[in-house]
C-alpha cells in the first residue's frame, strides 16, 4: 500500500504500542496535538494519557525520566519535537543511555528510542536546521538510524522499538509527506542493513535522508546522459553496513557521498576513511563530498539553498568523477 | 494622563499589530517562510516595559520577537526585509523572524531554543555590573520556558550575584498547544519560582498597557538603584495560533476563551481608556491607522524592493577576522 | 527501643565507615584510582533512610556511592572487587567508584555528572506508577545539585506527574570547596526549592540515624500511600575531604568547623544513645569493630585475589544483542 | 625558562587579565580553591574576586553568561572543571556562542575562551573520560585548539584570549605537570599553524595534545630502528592547517593519526579525508588511525590501558606502513 512518511512511522509506533504493553511515547505534544509534526496521530485516542504523554519543554528531564523508565523495564519512545532539542539533552542521552550498560557490567539496559525530525526545513534558521548525526554516531553505546523512504522507516522503527538498546532515530520534516509503498501487513527491517536503491556502474554514490531522494533524483538525469550511478542508501550509520558501500566501490572505483550537514567531521569523512582504508587499491580517483556549507544555516531562502547540497551540485560531482 | 503619551503608546501598539497581520498575509503568499510565530494579542507587554527603559537598557527575547524589537524602535522597513530574507534586513537576512537583533538599539536578539536566552540575560546584567554601569537587562520568554532547567540555572545566578536583570514572563497560557497547568507543577502561582531564589516577584495585567508601563517603571527604577534581580509575570494572551502552522484557535482552546481575552484586547482596552476620559477620538484612531498604515506599507516595498543577499554572503560573519 | 535493631544500625554505619577507611588506605596503595569520594561523616543518611525502604524499592545515588551502596547490602567483597577495578566486582570493573550497580538490590547506581541521575530517579518512579507497583524511589544526591537544571527539570516533572520519587539532598555544607551560601541562591532554606513546585519537604538532622529513620518512615509511608514526590534535606557534614584529591580539611573551612562536627559523628551520636539507655555497652562496639573489621579484610582479601578483568572484557557490554 | 603546561596556562591568563581589563576567570572552583587543578593559582589574591569568579555547579548557566558578557564587549574564560561537563552547556557554545554572530549578520560577537582538560586521566570511568574535540570541531563559528606543550599552550592560550570569536581550548589533566621550555618574555602562537615536532622522512605522523607525547616517544623508540618519521602536532584543530600535513604526506607517502578520542566519526577521520582528498596521488597506502577504543571509558586499569592508544601499538602502526 502507498503510505506517506508520516503514517509508515504512525504505523509502525502503533503497531509495536499494540504489541507490547511497555512501549509508551513521551514527548512535547504528542498527545492532544497530536505531535508537532502529526506523526502520532489519534494515539491519545487509542492508547490513552497513560501511555501517550505530553511533556513540558524540558528535553533533559523527560528524555532522563524515560532511560530511568527504560531501566526499570519498559520501553519508552521519545519524540523530541526536532533533533535539534536533543542538545539540551545530550548529557542524558550520551552520559547516561549511551553508558548505563558499560558502567553496570551489563546489569542494566536502556531499551529505548528517540526520535525525531533532523536536518533542515525551509527556512527554519540557524538553531533549529541542524543535521547532528555525527556527532550521535561518534558515541559507542548508540545506533543511529536515518530512513528515506516510507517502507524503511516504518520497518526500521519498529526493530529500534524493538532493538534492547537505545537507538536514536532521525526522520526529516521535509520528508514527512513523502510517499511509497510499503509492504502489508507486519514486517521489519534489520538495523545495520544498507541497501542498493538503484544498481549502476559508474560511480557509486552513497546518500541517506532527504539526500537519498536527492540522489536518486540525480540517477535519473545522469541516465538520459547515460551515466548509471548506484546508488546505495545506508539506512543505519551505525553500525554502518560497509561490506555493501565497498562491494559497490569495488566495481566501480569511484564514490560520491551526499550529506546535508555540516563537511568538518561529518559523516561522511568517516564513511570516506572506512572506504579508503579498505578499498584503496579500488579507487580511481579520491571520494568526493557534497556536504551542507561549514555556516550556521542562514534563514534567507537563497543562501539557504545554497547552503545545502542540491541536485547541479550532486550531477556535478558524480561528473567530475566520470 | 497625558494624551500624546497615550496616542505614542497607542501608536507602536498599532504598528506591532499591523506589522504582524501584514506579515501573516506575506506568509500566505510565501514572501516570508520558516516559523513566524505572531505576538498579536501580547503587544501591552513590550510595548508598556520597554517604554520604562532607558535606549541603552538591553532588552533581549525568544522567537516571538518582533513585538520586542518594534517597541525597542528597530526600522519596520529594516525588520520587514529581515522577515523577507533580504540583504538589507536587520540582520542581512541571515536571522529571519526568530532572530531578529538590533544592537544599536540595545536589542541583544531573539532565541529560539527554549529556556536558552535566560543565561544569556545574566551575563548582559552582569556586564553592566563588571562595567559599573547602571543600565538594566529586560528578558522576556514564555512561561512554556519556565520548567526548562536553563531558566532555572539563570534564576540562581541572577539572584546569587545580585545582576541587574529583569525576567518578564510572559504567561500567555499555552506553550504551543500545552496549558500552563499541563507544564508548570505549581502553575497557580508561578512567581513562587523566582520567590525560591529569593527574588522579588510579582505579576502583572499584561493587557492594560498603562498598567505595566507602570509596574515596570517601578521595577525598573528599582533595579537600577539596587542592582538586584526581579522577576515579573505578565499575565497576557495570544490571539493567534502559536505559529503560522498552527490554526488561530486550535484545539487546545475554545473559540470562547480566545473571544473572552479579545475582550481585553490591550489596543481596545487603551482605546477605550482615552475615549473615556476624553484624550482621543475616533478621528484620531483613524488618523493613527492610515499612518501606521503607510509606515507598514513602506515596510512591505522596502522588503519587496530589496534584493536577496549575495551568494558571497554565505561564508560571511561565520567568524571575525 | 530494641537493642538489636540499634546494633544492625551501628553495624551498617561501621561497615561503611571502616570500608571507606580502608579504601582510603588503598587509594594511598594506588590499589584503587581515579576519584574516590568517601562518605565518611554521613552514613547516617544512606543507612537511616535505606532501613526505611522495602527491598524493592528503587535507590540511586550520585559519584558519593559507597554508603549507599553497602547500606543496600550490596557484599562488601564485590564493591571492593570494583573499587580495585576487578572482574569480580559488582559492575565487573568497569563502573569504579562513581558506578557502583547492584540491580539485584534495587540499587540503580551512581552517577558522576552532578544533578544528571534527578531524571533518571522520576523515570524510575514514574515506572512503577506506569506498572501500578508501590514501589517508592530513593534519589540521593549533594546539595551542590541543586541548582543545576536537571534537578529542576525532575523536580517539575515529579511535582506535575505525581511521582513516587523522593529527593534526598545531602547538605553537607559544600560542593567541593564552594560552601553552599556562595551556590544556592536561597541556602537558607532550600526546602523552598522544593515547595516552589508543590512538593511537600522537610528537613532532618542527618547525624542522627534514628531521627533519619524515624522522618523517613513516615514519609516512605506517605509516598507509598499517595504516590506524590517528597524533597529532604539531610543536613550533614563530610569528614574528609571532597575526594582523595582534596586534603581532608581543606582552605574552604577551618578545623574548627570540623572538629565541632566531627562531635556529632553518626556513630557517636548513636553509640551514645545505646550507651545512655544501656541497650548497649563498650564490649558490643567492641565485638562490632571485630566483626567488621574482619568483613573488611575479607572484602580486601577477595578484591586482592581476584583477577582484572580479561581483555576480552572490552568490548562487551557496550551494546546488547 | 622551563615552566610546567599548567604555569603556563597560568602564565597566559595571568598576563592578559594585566593586559586588558575586559577579561575575565569564571568556572567551578577557579578562585578560593585555585581551580581544581590549580591552573589559576594566585588569580584570586592578585585579580580579586569581580575577575576570578567561582560559580554554583550550573555549567549551562554560566557559560550562558559569559556568552552574555561577551556579547556586551567583555572577554571572558570560562574554565569548565573537566570538558565532559560541556555536553551540559552545550546549547549555550553550539547555538549561542558559535551562531550569534551570523544570526546577528555580524552585529554582535562572542569574543571568549572555553578551557579545560579533555581526554582521559587515570580510571575516572565513563562520565569522565571523553575526547569530544570531533564535536566542538564539527561546528561551524568555534575555533578548537589542543596544545600539547607548556611552550604552545602558552602561546595558543594568550592568542585565544585575544581572538574575537568563541574559541575552545583543550587541556589534558595529564599534561598539567609536563615541562617544557617556554620563551622569555611576551609571545603568541598563531591560531591555525601546525608544526613539526620532529622531521623525518619514512612516515608522516600526526598527533595533538596527550598523542603527540606518545608519538614523540615512538619517533624515538623507531629512530633506534633506524625508521625517521616526521611528527607533526596540528595544535589548532580547527582551524586545521591541513598545508603542513599534505607537505609532509606529500615527502613521505604515508600517514598515521593518533587520537585518544572515539575512532567512529573522530577527527583522525576528517583529517584522513582531506589529506586523501588533496594527496591521493601521493600516498603510496592507505592512511592507518590509532584511536581510542569505541566503547565507554572502563574503570579497571587494565581495561582502561587497552582503550587507549599507547606506544606499542603506534609503533605497530608505523611500522605497518614501512
Ligand atoms: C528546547 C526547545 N524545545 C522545544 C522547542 C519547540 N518550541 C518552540 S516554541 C514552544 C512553546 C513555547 O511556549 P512559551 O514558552 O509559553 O512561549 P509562547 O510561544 O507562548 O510565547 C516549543 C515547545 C524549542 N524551540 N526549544
Ligand atoms: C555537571 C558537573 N559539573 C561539575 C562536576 C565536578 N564535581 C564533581 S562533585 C562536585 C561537587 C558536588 O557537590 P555536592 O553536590 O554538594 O555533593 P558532595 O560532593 O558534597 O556530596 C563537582 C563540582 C561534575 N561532576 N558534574
Ligand atoms: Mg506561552
Ligand atoms: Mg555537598
Amino acid at each position: 500500500m502507498v503510505l506517506s512518511y508520516r503514517e509508515a512511522l504512525n504505523q509502525a509506533m502503533r503497531e509495536e504500542m499494540r504489541r507490547d504493553p511497555r512501549v509508551f511515547l513521551i514527548g512535547e505534544e504528542v498527545a492532544y496535538y497530536q505531535g508537532a509534526f502529526k506523526v502520532s496521530k489519534g494515539f491519545i485516542e487509542e492508547f490513552g494519557p497513560r501511555r501517550v504523554i505530553d511533556t513540558p519543554i524540558t528535553e533533559a528531564g523527560f528524555t532522563g525520566l524515560a532511560i530511568g523508565a527504560a531501566m526499570a523495564g519498559l520501553r519508552p519512545i521519545v519524540e523530541l519535537m526536532t533533533m535539534n532539542f536533543g542538545i539540551v539533552a545530550l548529557d542524558q542521552i550520551v552520559n547516561n543511555a549511551a553508558k548505563i550498560r558499560y558502567m553496570s557490567g551489563g546489569q542494566l539496559s536502556v531499551p529505548m528510542v528517540i526520535r525525531g525530525p533532523g536536518s533542515a526545513a525551509h527556512q527554519l534558521a540557524a538553531q533549529h536546521s541542524q543535521s547532528l548525526e555525527a556527532w550521535f554516531c561518534h558515541v559507542p553505546g548508540l545506533k543511529v538510524i536515518v530512513p528515506a523512504t516510507p517502507r524503511d522507516a516504518k520497518g526500521l522503527l519498529k526493530s529500534a522499538i524493538r532493538d534492547p538498546n537505545p537507538v536514536i532515530f532521525i526522520e526529516a520534516q521535509l520528508l514527512y509527506g513523502t510517499k511509497g509503498e510499503v509492504p502489508e501487513g507486519e514486517y521489519t527491517i534489520p538495523i545495520g542493513v544498507a541497501e542498493v536503491k538503484r544498481p549502476g556502474h559508474a560511480v557509486t554514490v552513497v546518500a541517506y535522508s532527504k539526500m537519498l531522494l536527492l540522489a536518486l533524483e540525480a540517477a535519473e538525469h545522469l541516465s538520459r546522459e547515460g551515466i548509471e550511478i548506484e546508488v546505495i542508501d545506508p539506512r543505519t550509520l551505525k553500525p554502518l553496513d560497509l561490506e555493501t558501500i565497498v562491494t559497490s566501490v569495488k566495481k566501480t572505483g569511484r564514490l560520491v557521498i551526499v550529506e546535508e550537514g555540516w563537511r568538518f567531521c561529518g559523516l561522511g569523512a568517516q564513511i570516506a576513511e572506512s572506504v579508503y582504508a579498505t578499498a584503496f587499491d579500488y579507487l580511481d580517483a579520491p571520494i568526493v563530498r557534497v556536504t551542507g556549507a561549514d555556516i550556521p544555516m542562514p534563514y534567507s531562502r537563497p543562501l539557504e539553498d545554497a547552503a545545502i547540497p542540491d541536485l547541479p551540485r550532486v550531477i556535478e560531482a558524480v561528473k567530475s568523477l566520470c | 494622563m497625558d494624551r500624546t503619551d497615550l496616542l505614542s503608546l497607542y501608536r507602536q501598539m498599532l504598528l506591532i499589530r499591523r506589522f504582524e497581520e501584514k506579515s501573516a498575509e506575506m506568509y500566505a503568499l510565501a514572501k516570508i517562510a520558516g516559523f513566524l510565530h505572531l505576538y498579536i494579542g501580547e503587544e501591552a507587554v513590550a510595548v508598556g516595559t520597554i517604554a520604562a527603559l532607558r535606549p541603552d537598557d538591553y532588552v533581549i527575547s525568544a522567537y516571538r520577537d518582533h513585538g520586542h524589537c518594534l517597541a525597542r524602535g528597530s526600522d519596520p522597513g529594516k525588520v520587514m526585509a529581515e522577515l523577507f530574507g533580504k540583504a538589507t534586513g536587520l540582520c542581512k537576512g541571515k536571522g529571519g523572524s526568530m532572530h531578529l537583533v538590533d544592537a544599536e538599539k540595545s536589542f541583544m536578539g531573539g532565541y529560539a531554543i527554549v529556556g536558552g536566552h535566560l543565561p544569556l540575560a545574566t551575563g548582559l546584567a552582569f556586564a553592566s555590573q563588571y562595567q559599573s554601569l547602571d543600565r538594566v537587562t529586560v528578558c522576556f520568554f514564555g512561561e512554556g520556558a519556565l520548567p526548562s532547567g536553563q531558566a532555572h540555572e539563570a534564576f540562581n545566578l541572577a539572584a546569587l550575584w545580585k545582576l541587574p536583570v529583569i525576567f518578564v514572563c510572559e504567561n500567555n497560557r499555552y506553550g504551543m498547544g500545552t496549558p500552563v497547568e499541563r507544564a508548570v507543577a505549581l502553575y497557580t502561582d508561578i512567581t513562587e519560582t523566582a520567590r525560591s531564589y529569593g527574588i522579588a516577584a510579582e505579576e502583572m495585567d499584561g493587557m492594560d498597557v498603562l498598567a505595566v508601563r507602570s509596574v515596570m517603571r517601578r521595577v525598573v527604577e528599582q533595579v537600577r538603584a539596587t542592582g538586584t534581580p526581579c522577576f515579573i509575570e505578565a499575565k497576557t494572551y495570544r490571539f493567534m495560533g502559536h505559529s503560522m502552522a498552527d490554526p488561530a484557535h486550535g484545539h487546545y482552546r475554545t473559540k470562547e476563551e480566545v473571544e473572552a481575552y479579545r475582550k481585553r484586547d490591550p489596543l481596545l482596552v487603551l482605546k477605550q481608556t482615552m475615549l473615556d476620559q476624553n484624550l482621543a477620538g475616533e478621528a484620531d484612531f483613524k488618523q493613527l491607522e492610515q499612518e501606521i498604515g503607510a509606515v507598514v506599507a513602506a515596510s512591505i516595498k522596502f522588503a519587496e524592493e530589496s534584493p536577496f543577499p549575495s551568494p558571497a554572503e554565505l561564508h560571511q560573519d561565520v567568524l571575525m577576522e
